[in-house]
Protein backbone atom coordinates (compact mmCIF):
# COMPACT_ATOMS: atom_id res chain seq x y z
CA UNK A 1 0.00 0.00 0.00
CA UNK A 2 0.62 3.67 -0.35
CA UNK A 3 0.65 4.56 3.00
CA UNK A 4 2.94 1.57 4.49
CA UNK A 5 6.05 2.50 1.35
CA UNK A 6 5.77 5.83 2.74
CA UNK A 7 6.62 5.02 5.88
CA UNK A 8 3.54 6.47 7.74
CA UNK A 9 0.91 4.51 8.83
CA UNK A 10 -0.48 5.97 12.04
CA UNK A 11 -0.43 2.76 14.82
CA UNK A 12 -0.97 4.21 18.04
CA UNK A 13 -1.95 1.72 21.83
CA UNK A 14 -3.28 3.26 24.76
CA UNK A 15 -4.52 2.45 28.50
CA UNK A 16 -7.51 4.47 29.26
CA UNK A 17 -8.84 4.56 33.11
CA UNK A 18 -12.13 5.82 32.38
CA UNK A 19 -15.05 4.67 29.57
CA UNK A 20 -14.15 6.42 26.17
CA UNK A 21 -15.68 6.86 22.93
CA UNK A 22 -15.23 4.89 19.55
CA UNK A 23 -16.20 7.65 17.20
CA UNK A 24 -13.92 10.16 17.17
CA UNK A 25 -10.93 7.41 17.12
CA UNK A 26 -12.79 5.95 14.31
CA UNK A 27 -12.85 8.85 12.20
CA UNK A 28 -9.51 9.58 12.63
CA UNK A 29 -8.50 6.11 10.94
CA UNK A 30 -10.53 7.67 7.99
CA UNK A 31 -8.40 8.07 4.89
CA UNK A 32 -9.15 8.62 0.78
CA UNK A 33 -6.75 6.19 0.42
CA UNK A 34 -8.66 3.17 2.48
CA UNK A 35 -11.79 0.80 1.19
CA UNK A 36 -11.62 -1.27 4.30
CA UNK A 37 -12.08 -0.93 8.13
CA UNK A 38 -11.86 -3.19 10.68
CA UNK A 39 -12.81 -2.58 14.08
CA UNK A 40 -13.01 -5.31 16.91
CA UNK A 41 -14.67 -4.45 20.46
CA UNK A 42 -14.05 -6.81 23.80
CA UNK A 43 -17.34 -6.27 26.32
CA UNK A 44 -17.68 -7.39 29.85
CA UNK A 45 -19.71 -10.72 29.76
CA UNK A 46 -22.06 -11.34 32.45
CA UNK A 47 -20.77 -14.70 32.60
CA UNK A 48 -17.41 -16.14 32.19
CA UNK A 49 -16.88 -20.11 32.31
CA UNK A 50 -20.01 -20.91 33.22
CA UNK A 51 -19.98 -18.58 35.84
CA UNK A 52 -22.39 -15.65 36.51
CA UNK A 53 -19.92 -12.58 36.79
CA UNK A 54 -21.31 -9.37 38.61
CA UNK A 55 -18.52 -6.97 37.32
CA UNK A 56 -14.22 -7.09 36.68
CA UNK A 57 -11.55 -4.60 37.34
CA UNK A 58 -8.78 -4.25 35.06
CA UNK A 59 -5.09 -3.81 36.34
CA UNK A 60 -1.97 -2.98 34.50
CA UNK A 61 1.73 -2.30 35.01
CA UNK A 62 0.98 0.90 33.38
CA UNK A 63 4.63 1.21 31.72
CA UNK A 64 5.28 -1.75 30.42
CA UNK A 65 1.71 -2.72 28.95
CA UNK A 66 2.10 1.16 26.65
CA UNK A 67 5.60 -0.10 25.34
CA UNK A 68 4.47 -3.24 24.45
CA UNK A 69 0.94 -2.52 23.95
CA UNK A 70 2.65 0.09 21.17
CA UNK A 71 5.25 -2.30 19.95
CA UNK A 72 2.29 -4.98 18.57
CA UNK A 73 0.54 -2.00 16.88
CA UNK A 74 3.46 -1.36 15.16
CA UNK A 75 4.29 -4.68 14.46
CA UNK A 76 0.84 -4.83 12.80
CA UNK A 77 1.58 -1.82 10.16
CA UNK A 78 4.87 -3.32 9.65
CA UNK A 79 3.45 -6.73 8.85
CA UNK A 80 -0.12 -5.68 6.95
CA UNK A 81 -1.10 -3.43 4.24
CA UNK A 82 -3.07 -1.20 6.09
CA UNK A 83 -3.45 2.75 6.44
CA UNK A 84 -4.05 2.97 10.06
CA UNK A 85 -4.21 0.91 13.28
CA UNK A 86 -5.63 2.41 16.61
CA UNK A 87 -6.18 0.00 20.09
CA UNK A 88 -7.30 1.17 23.17
CA UNK A 89 -7.60 -0.55 26.53
CA UNK A 90 -9.66 0.19 29.84
CA UNK A 91 -8.10 -0.15 33.20
CA UNK A 92 -10.24 -0.16 36.32
CA UNK A 93 -13.49 -0.94 37.47
CA UNK A 94 -15.86 -2.04 34.66
CA UNK A 95 -19.80 -3.19 34.10
CA UNK A 96 -21.57 -5.55 32.64
CA UNK A 97 -21.78 -4.35 29.05
CA UNK A 98 -18.80 -2.05 28.76
CA UNK A 99 -16.14 -1.99 26.49
CA UNK A 100 -12.67 -3.08 27.49
CA UNK A 101 -10.59 -3.10 24.48
CA UNK A 102 -11.05 -1.34 20.99
CA UNK A 103 -9.37 -2.03 17.88
CA UNK A 104 -9.72 -0.22 15.07
CA UNK A 105 -7.83 -1.06 11.75
CA UNK A 106 -8.08 0.98 8.27
CA UNK A 107 -6.36 -0.93 4.98
CA UNK A 108 -6.80 -0.42 1.47
CA UNK A 109 -8.38 -4.10 1.06
CA UNK A 110 -10.28 -5.85 3.18
CA UNK A 111 -8.18 -8.99 3.64
CA UNK A 112 -5.42 -6.60 5.32
CA UNK A 113 -7.62 -5.24 7.74
CA UNK A 114 -9.26 -8.45 8.93
CA UNK A 115 -6.07 -9.83 9.47
CA UNK A 116 -4.33 -6.69 11.17
CA UNK A 117 -7.08 -6.61 13.89
CA UNK A 118 -7.19 -10.35 14.46
CA UNK A 119 -3.26 -10.06 14.84
CA UNK A 120 -3.70 -7.03 17.15
CA UNK A 121 -6.87 -8.08 19.71
CA UNK A 122 -4.77 -11.89 19.63
CA UNK A 123 -1.06 -10.38 20.35
CA UNK A 124 -2.33 -7.97 22.81
CA UNK A 125 -4.48 -11.10 24.71
CA UNK A 126 -1.39 -12.74 25.14
CA UNK A 127 1.50 -10.44 25.33
CA UNK A 128 0.42 -7.21 27.26
CA UNK A 129 0.48 -7.00 31.31
CA UNK A 130 -3.62 -6.29 31.74
CA UNK A 131 -4.95 -8.85 34.32
CA UNK A 132 -8.98 -9.30 35.17
CA UNK A 133 -10.27 -9.76 37.77
CA UNK A 134 -13.62 -11.18 37.92
CA UNK A 135 -16.64 -11.18 40.97
CA UNK A 136 -19.00 -13.65 40.30
CA UNK A 137 -22.66 -13.85 41.41
CA UNK A 138 -21.65 -16.51 43.99
CA UNK A 139 -19.52 -13.54 45.88
CA UNK A 140 -16.17 -15.30 45.28
CA UNK A 141 -14.35 -13.69 42.58
CA UNK A 142 -10.15 -13.94 41.42
CA UNK A 143 -7.96 -13.10 38.79
CA UNK A 144 -7.61 -14.65 35.48
CA UNK A 145 -4.22 -16.26 35.12
CA UNK A 146 -4.57 -18.19 31.47
CA UNK A 147 -2.61 -21.19 30.56
CA UNK A 148 0.33 -20.45 28.25
CA UNK A 149 -0.98 -22.52 25.47
CA UNK A 150 -4.60 -21.60 26.41
CA UNK A 151 -7.22 -23.34 23.58
CA UNK A 152 -8.07 -20.69 20.57
CA UNK A 153 -11.20 -18.79 20.89
CA UNK B 1 24.85 -5.96 46.62
CA UNK B 2 22.12 -4.76 44.51
CA UNK B 3 19.31 -2.60 45.42
CA UNK B 4 15.91 -2.98 43.47
CA UNK B 5 12.50 -2.37 43.65
CA UNK B 6 10.41 -4.89 43.55
CA UNK B 7 6.62 -4.74 41.67
CA UNK B 8 3.67 -6.73 42.18
CA UNK B 9 0.56 -7.15 40.17
CA UNK B 10 -2.33 -9.19 40.41
CA UNK B 11 -2.31 -12.61 42.24
CA UNK B 12 1.52 -12.29 43.13
CA UNK B 13 0.87 -9.03 44.78
CA UNK B 14 -2.12 -10.20 46.80
CA UNK B 15 0.44 -13.38 47.49
CA UNK B 16 3.07 -11.40 48.80
CA UNK B 17 0.66 -8.65 50.48
CA UNK B 18 2.12 -5.48 48.61
CA UNK B 19 2.77 -4.05 45.32
CA UNK B 20 5.83 -2.30 45.96
CA UNK B 21 9.38 -3.01 47.86
CA UNK B 22 12.44 -2.29 48.17
CA UNK B 23 15.23 -5.16 48.71
CA UNK B 24 18.77 -5.51 49.31
CA UNK B 25 20.19 -8.94 47.60
CA UNK B 26 23.41 -10.73 45.91
CA UNK B 27 21.38 -12.87 43.69
CA UNK B 28 23.63 -13.02 40.63
CA UNK B 29 20.61 -12.91 38.26
CA UNK B 30 16.82 -12.52 38.61
CA UNK B 31 15.87 -16.17 38.10
CA UNK B 32 18.16 -16.57 42.09
CA UNK B 33 16.28 -12.92 42.69
CA UNK B 34 12.35 -14.78 41.94
CA UNK B 35 13.12 -17.78 44.38
CA UNK B 36 14.69 -15.66 47.25
CA UNK B 37 11.29 -13.75 47.04
CA UNK B 38 8.89 -16.34 46.25
CA UNK B 39 11.05 -18.24 49.74
CA UNK B 40 10.53 -14.83 51.79
CA UNK B 41 7.02 -14.31 50.79
CA UNK B 42 5.71 -17.90 50.16
CA UNK B 43 4.71 -17.23 46.27
CA UNK B 44 3.39 -20.50 44.68
CA UNK B 45 4.06 -19.48 40.89
CA UNK B 46 6.51 -21.53 39.40
CA UNK B 47 9.35 -19.04 37.67
CA UNK B 48 8.18 -21.03 34.26
CA UNK B 49 5.05 -19.64 34.09
CA UNK B 50 6.56 -15.83 34.81
CA UNK B 51 7.43 -13.11 32.80
CA UNK B 52 9.77 -10.83 34.30
CA UNK B 53 10.95 -7.34 33.37
CA UNK B 54 13.63 -4.47 34.33
CA UNK B 55 12.95 -0.77 33.84
CA UNK B 56 9.27 -1.41 32.18
CA UNK B 57 11.28 -3.63 29.65
CA UNK B 58 10.92 -7.83 29.67
CA UNK B 59 13.89 -9.03 30.38
CA UNK B 60 15.73 -12.56 30.73
CA UNK B 61 16.09 -14.96 33.08
CA UNK B 62 19.71 -15.14 33.40
CA UNK B 63 20.10 -11.25 33.11
CA UNK B 64 22.06 -9.62 36.17
CA UNK B 65 20.57 -7.12 38.73
CA UNK B 66 21.24 -3.26 37.91
CA UNK B 67 21.52 -1.17 41.67
CA UNK B 68 18.78 1.06 41.45
CA UNK B 69 16.20 -0.61 38.49
CA UNK B 70 12.52 -1.72 39.23
CA UNK B 71 11.76 -5.43 38.59
CA UNK B 72 8.61 -6.70 38.24
CA UNK B 73 7.41 -10.33 38.01
CA UNK B 74 4.92 -10.62 35.67
CA UNK B 75 2.23 -13.38 35.89
CA UNK B 76 -0.26 -15.11 33.28
CA UNK B 77 -2.06 -11.79 31.61
CA UNK B 78 -5.27 -11.80 31.04
CA UNK B 79 -6.23 -8.27 29.22
CA UNK B 80 -8.98 -8.26 26.21
CA UNK C 1 -23.71 -20.64 22.19
CA UNK C 2 -26.86 -20.75 24.22
CA UNK C 3 -28.18 -17.89 21.66
CA UNK C 4 -27.99 -19.93 19.11
CA UNK C 5 -28.95 -22.89 21.09
CA UNK C 6 -32.22 -21.05 21.24
CA UNK C 7 -32.75 -20.14 17.92
CA UNK C 8 -33.23 -16.86 18.38
CA UNK C 9 -30.14 -15.09 16.94
CA UNK C 10 -31.20 -11.43 14.98
CA UNK C 11 -30.04 -11.74 11.35
CA UNK C 12 -30.53 -8.50 9.65
CA UNK C 13 -30.05 -7.51 6.24
CA UNK C 14 -31.09 -4.25 4.55
CA UNK C 15 -30.22 -2.11 1.60
CA UNK C 16 -30.19 1.76 2.36
CA UNK C 17 -30.80 4.52 -0.26
CA UNK C 18 -29.08 7.47 1.82
CA UNK C 19 -26.36 7.72 4.36
CA UNK C 20 -26.92 5.72 7.59
CA UNK C 21 -25.49 5.84 11.51
CA UNK C 22 -23.46 3.22 11.90
CA UNK C 23 -23.97 3.80 16.27
CA UNK C 24 -27.55 2.73 16.45
CA UNK C 25 -27.58 -0.24 14.90
CA UNK C 26 -24.01 -1.54 16.69
CA UNK C 27 -25.88 -0.58 19.79
CA UNK C 28 -28.97 -3.18 18.81
CA UNK C 29 -26.42 -6.17 18.58
CA UNK C 30 -25.08 -5.50 22.35
CA UNK C 31 -26.09 -8.39 24.51
CA UNK C 32 -24.86 -9.31 27.86
CA UNK C 33 -23.81 -12.54 26.66
CA UNK C 34 -21.80 -11.35 24.04
CA UNK C 35 -18.40 -10.92 24.90
CA UNK C 36 -17.40 -9.97 21.26
CA UNK C 37 -17.80 -7.84 18.61
CA UNK C 38 -16.11 -7.79 15.95
CA UNK C 39 -17.47 -4.99 12.42
CA UNK C 40 -16.35 -4.05 8.94
CA UNK C 41 -17.03 -1.26 6.61
CA UNK C 42 -16.32 -0.47 3.36
CA UNK C 43 -15.16 3.03 2.40
CA UNK C 44 -15.17 4.50 -1.02
CA UNK C 45 -12.03 4.79 -2.34
CA UNK C 46 -10.32 7.50 -4.15
CA UNK C 47 -8.87 5.21 -6.62
CA UNK C 48 -9.41 1.62 -7.91
CA UNK C 49 -6.66 -0.77 -9.67
CA UNK C 50 -4.43 2.69 -9.87
CA UNK C 51 -7.21 5.22 -11.63
CA UNK C 52 -8.27 8.09 -9.71
CA UNK C 53 -11.98 7.74 -8.81
CA UNK C 54 -14.36 10.87 -8.45
CA UNK C 55 -17.47 8.96 -7.39
CA UNK C 56 -19.56 5.93 -7.79
CA UNK C 57 -23.08 4.85 -7.91
CA UNK C 58 -24.61 1.50 -6.73
CA UNK C 59 -27.29 0.26 -8.70
CA UNK C 60 -29.20 -3.05 -7.10
CA UNK C 61 -31.82 -5.64 -8.21
CA UNK C 62 -33.35 -4.31 -4.86
CA UNK C 63 -35.89 -7.46 -4.34
CA UNK C 64 -33.32 -9.88 -5.19
CA UNK C 65 -30.23 -8.37 -2.97
CA UNK C 66 -32.56 -8.21 -0.30
CA UNK C 67 -33.66 -11.99 -0.10
CA UNK C 68 -30.10 -13.20 -0.98
CA UNK C 69 -28.66 -10.68 1.75
CA UNK C 70 -31.24 -12.25 4.56
CA UNK C 71 -30.15 -15.92 3.38
CA UNK C 72 -26.21 -14.86 3.78
CA UNK C 73 -26.81 -13.17 7.20
CA UNK C 74 -28.82 -15.95 8.11
CA UNK C 75 -25.93 -18.61 6.87
CA UNK C 76 -23.85 -16.80 9.34
CA UNK C 77 -26.08 -17.21 12.06
CA UNK C 78 -26.04 -21.06 11.81
CA UNK C 79 -22.57 -21.53 10.91
CA UNK C 80 -20.89 -19.71 13.61
CA UNK C 81 -21.34 -19.19 17.23
CA UNK C 82 -22.65 -15.72 17.15
CA UNK C 83 -25.34 -13.76 19.41
CA UNK C 84 -26.01 -10.93 16.29
CA UNK C 85 -25.28 -10.12 13.02
CA UNK C 86 -26.66 -6.87 10.86
CA UNK C 87 -25.60 -5.64 7.24
CA UNK C 88 -26.58 -2.60 5.29
CA UNK C 89 -25.58 -1.88 2.00
CA UNK C 90 -25.72 1.71 0.51
CA UNK C 91 -27.39 1.96 -2.85
CA UNK C 92 -27.47 5.53 -5.00
CA UNK C 93 -24.62 7.91 -5.58
CA UNK C 94 -21.62 8.29 -3.12
CA UNK C 95 -18.67 9.97 -2.42
CA UNK C 96 -15.06 9.45 -1.77
CA UNK C 97 -14.82 8.26 1.45
CA UNK C 98 -18.70 7.63 2.09
CA UNK C 99 -20.06 4.40 3.93
CA UNK C 100 -20.64 1.85 0.73
CA UNK C 101 -21.31 -1.28 3.71
CA UNK C 102 -20.99 -1.91 7.07
CA UNK C 103 -21.66 -5.74 8.83
CA UNK C 104 -21.37 -5.78 12.58
CA UNK C 105 -21.54 -9.34 14.31
CA UNK C 106 -21.85 -10.01 18.19
CA UNK C 107 -20.66 -12.95 19.63
CA UNK C 108 -19.46 -14.57 23.12
CA UNK C 109 -15.71 -14.98 21.92
CA UNK C 110 -13.83 -13.41 19.06
CA UNK C 111 -13.01 -15.86 16.72
CA UNK C 112 -16.56 -16.61 15.88
CA UNK C 113 -17.56 -12.45 15.68
CA UNK C 114 -14.22 -12.27 13.37
CA UNK C 115 -15.14 -15.24 11.28
CA UNK C 116 -19.05 -14.52 10.76
CA UNK C 117 -18.24 -10.92 9.85
CA UNK C 118 -15.76 -12.05 6.48
CA UNK C 119 -18.04 -14.66 6.00
CA UNK C 120 -21.05 -11.90 5.76
CA UNK C 121 -18.88 -9.32 3.43
CA UNK C 122 -17.26 -12.06 1.25
CA UNK C 123 -20.96 -13.66 0.54
CA UNK C 124 -22.79 -9.88 0.09
CA UNK C 125 -19.27 -9.27 -2.58
CA UNK C 126 -19.57 -12.63 -4.59
CA UNK C 127 -23.11 -13.33 -4.24
CA UNK C 128 -25.55 -9.90 -3.84
CA UNK C 129 -26.92 -8.62 -6.52
CA UNK C 130 -25.65 -4.83 -6.36
CA UNK C 131 -23.00 -3.46 -9.05
CA UNK C 132 -20.53 -0.48 -9.15
CA UNK C 133 -20.25 2.18 -11.48
CA UNK C 134 -17.00 4.40 -11.62
CA UNK C 135 -16.71 7.57 -12.35
CA UNK C 136 -12.62 8.26 -12.88
CA UNK C 137 -10.74 11.61 -12.63
CA UNK C 138 -9.93 11.26 -16.18
CA UNK C 139 -13.98 11.85 -17.47
CA UNK C 140 -14.27 8.05 -18.14
CA UNK C 141 -16.78 5.56 -16.25
CA UNK C 142 -17.89 2.19 -16.48
CA UNK C 143 -19.79 -0.94 -14.52
CA UNK C 144 -17.65 -3.10 -12.37
CA UNK C 145 -18.20 -6.72 -13.69
CA UNK C 146 -15.40 -8.65 -11.56
CA UNK C 147 -14.11 -11.81 -13.27
CA UNK C 148 -16.55 -14.81 -11.65
CA UNK C 149 -12.75 -16.21 -9.83
CA UNK C 150 -11.70 -12.88 -8.44
CA UNK C 151 -8.40 -13.22 -6.34
CA UNK C 152 -8.58 -13.00 -2.90
CA UNK C 153 -8.19 -9.28 -1.91
CA UNK D 1 -46.30 -18.40 -25.79
CA UNK D 2 -45.37 -17.22 -22.40
CA UNK D 3 -45.70 -13.26 -21.49
CA UNK D 4 -42.29 -12.68 -19.47
CA UNK D 5 -41.46 -9.04 -18.13
CA UNK D 6 -37.77 -8.60 -18.82
CA UNK D 7 -35.30 -6.70 -16.16
CA UNK D 8 -31.86 -5.61 -16.90
CA UNK D 9 -29.24 -4.26 -14.63
CA UNK D 10 -25.75 -2.62 -14.82
CA UNK D 11 -23.98 -2.68 -18.44
CA UNK D 12 -26.99 -5.16 -19.72
CA UNK D 13 -28.95 -2.17 -18.89
CA UNK D 14 -27.21 -0.07 -20.52
CA UNK D 15 -26.44 -2.20 -23.55
CA UNK D 16 -30.09 -3.11 -23.78
CA UNK D 17 -30.98 0.62 -23.83
CA UNK D 18 -33.79 0.30 -21.25
CA UNK D 19 -34.43 -1.01 -17.68
CA UNK D 20 -37.20 -3.34 -18.76
CA UNK D 21 -39.65 -4.96 -21.53
CA UNK D 22 -42.28 -7.22 -22.00
CA UNK D 23 -41.24 -10.22 -24.37
CA UNK D 24 -44.21 -12.51 -25.78
CA UNK D 25 -41.63 -16.15 -26.50
CA UNK D 26 -42.06 -19.66 -27.35
CA UNK D 27 -38.15 -20.21 -25.90
CA UNK D 28 -38.82 -23.65 -24.48
CA UNK D 29 -36.21 -22.19 -21.50
CA UNK D 30 -34.53 -19.65 -20.03
CA UNK D 31 -31.40 -20.52 -22.22
CA UNK D 32 -32.91 -20.09 -25.31
CA UNK D 33 -35.11 -16.95 -23.55
CA UNK D 34 -31.39 -15.52 -23.34
CA UNK D 35 -30.42 -16.26 -26.89
CA UNK D 36 -33.30 -14.66 -28.50
CA UNK D 37 -32.67 -11.22 -26.32
CA UNK D 38 -28.85 -11.55 -26.46
CA UNK D 39 -29.49 -11.89 -30.61
CA UNK D 40 -32.12 -8.88 -30.47
CA UNK D 41 -30.10 -6.17 -28.85
CA UNK D 42 -26.68 -6.78 -29.76
CA UNK D 43 -25.85 -8.42 -26.06
CA UNK D 44 -21.89 -9.68 -25.88
CA UNK D 45 -22.23 -10.90 -22.53
CA UNK D 46 -21.84 -14.83 -22.91
CA UNK D 47 -24.54 -16.87 -20.56
CA UNK D 48 -21.78 -18.56 -18.62
CA UNK D 49 -20.87 -15.76 -16.92
CA UNK D 50 -24.30 -14.45 -16.47
CA UNK D 51 -26.77 -15.75 -13.30
CA UNK D 52 -30.48 -15.72 -14.27
CA UNK D 53 -33.29 -14.81 -11.69
CA UNK D 54 -37.19 -15.54 -11.73
CA UNK D 55 -39.62 -13.53 -9.53
CA UNK D 56 -37.28 -12.47 -7.28
CA UNK D 57 -35.46 -15.66 -6.83
CA UNK D 58 -32.20 -17.59 -8.68
CA UNK D 59 -33.25 -19.69 -11.24
CA UNK D 60 -31.99 -22.61 -13.19
CA UNK D 61 -31.09 -21.72 -17.04
CA UNK D 62 -32.87 -25.06 -17.93
CA UNK D 63 -36.60 -23.94 -16.05
CA UNK D 64 -39.18 -23.32 -18.24
CA UNK D 65 -40.77 -19.81 -18.90
CA UNK D 66 -43.94 -19.14 -16.41
CA UNK D 67 -46.38 -16.30 -18.13
CA UNK D 68 -46.67 -13.65 -16.44
CA UNK D 69 -43.17 -13.74 -14.12
CA UNK D 70 -40.37 -11.47 -14.22
CA UNK D 71 -37.24 -12.68 -15.50
CA UNK D 72 -33.95 -11.10 -14.85
CA UNK D 73 -30.36 -11.67 -16.44
CA UNK D 74 -27.53 -10.78 -13.54
CA UNK D 75 -23.96 -10.01 -14.38
CA UNK D 76 -21.35 -10.42 -12.44
CA UNK D 77 -22.42 -8.49 -9.43
CA UNK D 78 -19.42 -5.72 -7.65
CA UNK D 79 -21.06 -4.67 -4.34
CA UNK D 80 -19.25 -4.01 -1.00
Amino acid sequence: MGARDQGIVPARFELSGVAFDIAPLRTRLLDDRAGAYASFEGWVRDHNDGRPVRGLHYEAYAALAATEGQRIVEEAAVRFAITGVHCVHRTGELAIGDLAVWVGVSAGHRGAAFDACRFVIDEVKARVPIWKHERYADGDAGWLHPEPVAPAE
Amino acid sequence: MATVRLLYFASLREAAGRDTEAVDSTAPDLTALYAEVAARHDLHWPRERLRVAVDGAFARWDDGLRDGSEVAFIPPVSGG
